[in-house]
């Protein structure tokens, strides 16, 4: 098995790309919570404004917080709101993907009119609002809620897509003939097909509600005083650290962000693969 | 063509799509070659205008226009005899047209390319006539690929290939797609306009009934290799490869009915082909012979030609 | 004796809805009734756009009829109960075109052929439903050693087809749609496939409603043949009758298409027409006047009714007019 | 047949600007009280530096959307308002109107998101094409690795590493704002060349990204289209490789193109949204910010308004354009 494991691998080398980062992250956070103390992560837990030294390996900025208890602390609650919104957005994405594509009608032409038209609109202006109108103190569930909200869009457009070309397949048809309930399809012939697509589509979604999340929370909007990646490039930001040269403070959760970010990417990519490879059948 | 051999690359090793396939085409002579789907007859068409793309190479073989050595061209000059001497009427399939643009430019664009300097009024004229020539309304020139129906469009095809009046025209399966009345209008079509050029047809395709009424001498591919070769009268009457002799009595016709004769066996896969000669398995007058060596294409009568060792 | 399946002037007409503009008339008025009691094969010959997949999946209860409707045992298939439809689904089964499009890549080709042993409890047991499987699998000449556990881009075309085939006869159904079941199969396999269709009719009593395009092969598997035009019958009868001594000029003109796989030169004439365009208007009277060489005025004012020039054949052309016009009904 | 493809296109978008409306007026009303209610009343009573539009304000509101007149009714007065493009006063910055502060805001943010959608679309569709191309140089095969990595990066983020490398480091660029503190605006060249230099760093922060995504997409179609049949029959033609290059294989794949640029401008614009508030810049993003920041109700209702609208036009235009690079549109209904 781990001959044939590495094998693949070698064919598809974005997926291994994607899971080495996202693996290097999750140690980073594993052995974090281990070795610091995260609640550093509060204000006035360390001398303001250090720049990294021994007992504070990512210094401290100007709240007094020390930037590595942040990271530890911070990058869980930005990837659990990525993983809730992506997981809610592909759940109800699909279903209704699902149910628009097979049953057809009026249903189809409602999810995919709202579904068009919300494309559309930009989704981080809608967050704001919603954000702004529920202005008091906001929790990382609420955060991951709220970003929830939009993230099915997508997932329906694809999800509904891919139905629609397996829908027309013979295979459906002939199970149907062979005396294969509507549900039992769904779940027998097309789910196995769809998996893989299902499984980019919800990395992409993940990778899209970390993004929304982080958006709204440099305008402010993000539960104010939780140690998120989004929260801390706020507050960077807001005092200016930039100007200020404290480029310790927001290189750390730059570089953070960048690696969830790429490895969420080289994971869709390698997903894809999967799902559908170039080299389809020999001759 | 002189022993062309074609090889696909794939993962599982090199696949000869066609082996030492050779045979000679006279001028304005209507050349059939019929074959499964697998045998190569399209490989052995696209190599012909070295349209052969990776993971297919021509790996050996000459092709010669009278007396041009075709592999021997530069990519720009191989450029220029494609449609000006050998011109390719696609296959049947639907979307053998640019979906976007005009009819009239498609035809105009090879004109330019070709480096044919005519006027915007004489370009129209032009394409008037090519289109009258294949009993098209000059309309057409001015609307889209999808408001055509198939047999116009290969009615389109056919001019855009008379376009250069081209020495010799490859016709791949051009009415695979289209039903029965309008393939003998589009047939035709094609055997008027060939007689008006005087030029040479090669006709591929695996309906052995058009080929019968069609060519005057017709080739047998089966697993890459040409297995005979002969004038048609001579093979419907008396086919010499054994199967030749299995295919058309395999065909459905009108005479005697409810006799099914399929070729026992399965078509063979071209990565693992049997040793010998590739149609023993399924051959009813198989001897040892025919698994050990591969039977050499040899003239059995004066101007047919067959690879088998009963002959 | 009620028949196992009937089609009574069924009509199909597609769109027109509050979105389509254009409505197309699939099928029109087409009546066929298939007894069990005499297992027949009837052809159904008809170029792209005769309506003749649409009947198809007419005759499966996949699509619902405009007007007119299709019985089983007498029952109208739009109003049957669950336990009406198996028994439907168990006595009328299908084989499709594309041989490439009916295997769901994720299974092997067995998941095919487990699924309605399965769904139907055909076997008792595991070692039942093999036995089962492998008998049927010999049936259509295939040896289940070298097909089953294969998945479906390991099988060529023609071995995928005869799979289809199996599977149809796992059911033990008293009819067998067969819609286009050889056009995507390589000559030398098609003369196998019809041949084990042929044998199934003949041995296992199954009537068979074979769908072509290729009037060759309805000739030869078929006992009697309907030929659509645009949606209407044209001419319909002893299929000896028919392909013989042909009465519609558009079966005639078929039958002149076609080239013959053999020595004497007949096909080409040296008339070159010029193409008839598109034809997208819907003429009142006769679909085909438009290309009739013996069209009359009178074709084009009303559709010809079918009328009885033989006792099993009627032609639907006004040239026979003469012959008891009959009520749209099959021989 | 044209007519009623644009008919539909029209209503969708006449449909965009009512549901921003909507969404205006109800999202903030979803947790019962009225928010902007409640920020007036506190603004009122905090007295001291408040200045004393306040009360004017607050009377003017409740006139319009006082608690005894029915939802309906102060939706339907909402509506009217937007209609003419009127979202009241700006809370902050009193006396000024909404509109005033939208409209300095926008030219900023056309300038700048326009120019680098067109740049990086225009470059990235050319640049995927050309990698498709067999006839293409070598060396433009390594181009892809960078452009993938970038491709995964956010406008924003890719911003703050640049103002540190080319602003504060090296100072090569300006690092903030839209244009120097000092100038004062006109259109004189030292000022125009002033903004330019400001504008460089949020564009090449936004080009950057954007060019590699085109760039890939672009690479697929073409990919794709260079195995049509058309494509080889053209080959079998004798055509030159140009053209085939441009009319056949670039002709096709600009199709699927620009649908997905109509698809993507909702990201686009959320992301350059937040490149502005990184870099200062004047335009809608940092007004956005600071409304945020103060709580400025209005202002926020105008701008997320103004935006929704802006883009459901600039689908439109985009919808309009669609038939005339694919004929089959309008004979096919979409």
């Amino acid at each position: 098995m781990a001959h044939a494991a590495w094998r693949y691998a070698r064919r598809n080398l974005s997926l291994v790309v994607g899971i080495v980062l996202l693996g290097l992250l999750a140690l980073f956070v594993g052995i974090g919570h281990l070795v610091v103390d995260t609640s550093k992560s509060r204000p006035l837990s360390a001398p303001a404004i250090r720049p990294p030294s021994a007992d504070h390996p990512f210094g401290t900025d100007r709240q007094g917080r020390d930037l590595l208890a942040t990271m530890v602390a911070g990058t869980p609650l930005t990837l659990r709101i990525g993983f809730i919104a992506g997981f809610l957005g592909v759940g109800v994405g699909s279903i209704l993907g699902f149910v628009s594509a097979y049953y057809r009608g009026a249903v189809d032409s409602v999810i995919r009119g709202i579904v068009d038209i919300g494309l559309t609109v930009p989704g981080l202006l809608v967050l704001i609002i919603i954000a702004v109108s529920l202005r008091k103190g906001l929790t990382v569930d609420q955060m991951a809620l709220i970003v929830a909200s939009l993230a099915w869009l997508n997932p329906a457009r694809t999800v509904r897509a891919q139905v629609l070309s397996m829908r027309e397949r013979g295979y459906v048809e002939v199970a149907r003939l062979s005396g294969m309930s509507g549900p039992e399809i769904i779940v027998k012939e097309l789910m196995p097909n769809l998996l893989p697509y299902l499984a980019a589509t919800l990395v992409n979604a993940v990778s899209a509600a970390i993004l929304a999340s982080i958006g709204l929370e440099v305008l402010g909007l993000g539960p104010i005083d939780s140690p998120t990646l989004g929260m801390t490039l706020y507050w960077v930001n807001f005092n200016a650290a930039l100007i200020n040269g404290w480029w310790w403070w927001w290189l750390a959760p730059i570089v953070i962000i960048l690696v969830v970010f790429l490895g969420l990417f080289f994971l869709t990519v390698g997903l894809d693969e999967i799902a559908n490879p170039r080299l389809r059948r020999a001759i | 063509m002189r022993d062309l051999v074609v090889h696909y690359d794939t993962p599982l090793g090199a696949v000869k799509a066609t082996d030492a396939v050779s045979f000679s085409l006279g001028a304005g002579e209507r050349l059939g070659i019929a074959g499964e789907s697998g045998s190569g007859k399209t490989t052995m068409a696209l190599a012909i205008l070295r349209l052969i793309k990776p993971p297919g190479r021509i790996a050996a073989g000459e092709i010669w226009l009278q007396d041009v050595d075709l592999m021997a061209l530069s990519p720009e000059a191989m450029r220029q005899v494609r449609l000006a001497r050998i011109a390719l009427i696609p296959q049947g399939s639907m979307n053998s047209l640019n979906p976007v643009t005009r009819i009239k430019e498609q035809i105009l664009d090879a004109l330019r390319d070709h480096d044919v300097r005519i006027s915007r009024r004489q370009g129209q004229e032009r394409v008037r006539e090519l289109l009258e020539s294949v009993g098209l309304r000059p309309e057409v020139a001015d609307m889209f690929p999808h408001e055509l129906s198939g047999g116009m469009k290969q009615r389109v095809c056919i001019a855009i290939a008379i376009s250069l009046r081209p020495r010799v025209i490859i016709a791949d399966e051009p009415t695979s797609a289209l039903d029965v009345v309008v393939q003998k209008q589009v047939m035709e079509t094609l055997a008027k306009v060939q007689q008006d050029l005087r030029a040479a047809v090669i006709l591929i395709g695996h309906d052995m009934g058009l080929m019968a009424q069609f060519v005057d001498r017709l080739g047998v591919m089966y697993a890459g290799k040409l297995v005979e070769i002969s004038p048609v009268r001579d093979i419907f009457t008396g086919p010499l490869h054994p199967y030749t002799r299995m295919l058309i009595a395999s065909l459905p016709s009108f005479e005697e009915k409810g006799t099914f004769r399929g070729i026992p066996g399965l078509l063979p896969l071209l990565r693992d082909l049997p040793p010998g000669c590739a149609f023993h398995p399924r051959c009813p007058h198989a001897f040892d012979r025919c698994q050990r060596d591969e039977p050499r294409p040899r003239e059995i009568q004066p101007g047919s030609w067959a690879s088998c060792h009963l002959l | 004796m009620t028949p196992l399946l009937e089609a009574r002037r069924v009509t199909k007409i597609f769109g027109g809805g509050l979105f389509e503009r254009a409505s197309v008339l699939a099928l029109e008025n087409f009546s066929l009734a298939v007894d069990a009691e005499r297992p027949l094969i009837t052809a159904v010959v008809g170029e792209s756009g005769s309506g003749k997949t649409t009947l198809a999946r007419l005759l499966l209860g996949l699509t619902a009829p405009t007007r007119g409707d299709v019985l089983y045992q007498g029952r109208d298939l739009q109003s049957m109960s669950r336990a009406d439809w198996r028994a439907f689904r168990r006595d009328v089964q299908v084989i499709f075109q594309d041989p490439y499009e009916v295997y769901n890549p994720f299974y092997r080709v067995d998941h095919v052929l487990t699924t309605p042993v399965a769904k139907f409890h055909l076997a008792p047991s595991r070692a039942g439903a093999r036995a089962l499987i492998e008998d049927v699998l010999r049936a259509v000449g295939l040896r289940p050693e070298e097909t089953l556990g294969r998945f479906p881009h390991q099988l060529s075309g023609g071995q995928r087809q005869r799979v289809m085939v199996a599977r149809a006869l796992l059911l033990k159904p008293r009819l067998i749609l067969a819609d286009e079941p050889v056009s995507m199969v390589d000559a030398s396999l098609r003369a196998t496939i019809l041949g084990s269709l042929r044998s199934i009719n003949a041995e296992r009593g199954i009537s068979i409603v074979y769908i072509t395009h290729d009037l060759a092969t309805a000739y030869q598997i078929s006992d009697r043949i309907i030929v659509l035009y645009r949606g209407a019958v044209a001419e319909a009868g002893d299929v000896e009758l028919v392909v013989k001594q042909p009465r519609h000029p558009y079966t005639q003109l078929l039958l002149s298409s076609i080239p013959r796989a053999s020595a004497e030169r007949t096909w080409l004439t040296e008339r070159t027409g010029a193409s008839v365009g598109r034809q997208d208007g819907e003429s009142a009277g006769c679909r085909f006047a438009v290309r009739c060489p013996s069209a009359m005025s009178r074709c084009r004012e009303a559709p010809p009714p079918l009328f009885q020039t033989d006792r099993h054949r009627v032609v639907a052309c006004y040239l026979h007019a003469d012959a008891p016009a009959q009520p749209i009904e099959a021989p | 047949m044209r007519v009623d493809y644009l008919a539909r296109r029209c209503g969708v978008f006449v449909l965009i600007v009512w549901i921003a409306a909507t969404l205006n007026f109800f999202l903030p009303r979803l947790s019962g009280q009225d928010p902007v209610r409640t920020k007036l009343l506190q603004q009122a009573q905090l007295g001291g530096y408040v200045h004393s539009g306040i009360d004017a304000m607050v009377k003017d509101y409740d006139r319009r959307f006082g608690l005894d007149r029915p939802l309906w009714q102060q939706y339907l007065s909402y509506l009217r308002d937007a209609a003419r493009l009127d979202f009241n006063y700006s809370i902050a910055n009193y006396p000024r109107k909404v509109n005033e502060l939208i409209a300095e805001a926008v030219p900023w943010t056309i300038g700048l998101l326009g120019t680098t959608t067109l740049l990086s679309f225009g470059l990235g569709t050319f640049l995927g094409a050309l990698l498709a191309w067999p006839g293409a140089p070598r060396w433009m095969r390594y181009l892809m690795p960078p452009l993938w990595a970038l491709h995964a990066i956010p406008f924003f983020l890719l911003g703050l590493v640049l103002i540190y490398l080319l602003a504060f480091q090296i100072q090569l660029m300006p690092m903030f704002g839209g244009y120097s503190a000092g100038a004062f605006p006109g259109l004189n060249v030292t000022f125009v060349w002033d903004v330019i230099r400001h504008a460089i760093l949020p564009a090449m922060s936004i080009v950057l990204v954007a060019t590699g995504g085109w760039a890939l997409a672009m690479r697929g179609m073409m990919v794709t289209t260079q195995g049509e049949d058309y494509v080889t029959f053209a080959e079998a033609k004798g055509l030159r490789s140009l053209t085939i290059f441009v009319r056949y294989c670039l002709r096709n794949a600009i199709l699927p193109q620009t649908t997905a640029l109509a698809l993507a401008l909702g990201n686009i614009l959320s992301g350059a949204v937040l490149v502005e508030v990184i870099f200062g810049y004047p335009g809608i993003g940092t007004v956005l910010f600071h409304a945020i920041r103060e709580n400025d109700h209005f202002l926020i209702q105008g701008i997320v308004f103004t935006v929704i609208v802006a883009l459901g036009l600039a689908t439109l235009i985009l919808d309009a354009i669609y038939p005339l690079l694919d004929p089959r549109i309008n004979y096919r209904r979409t």
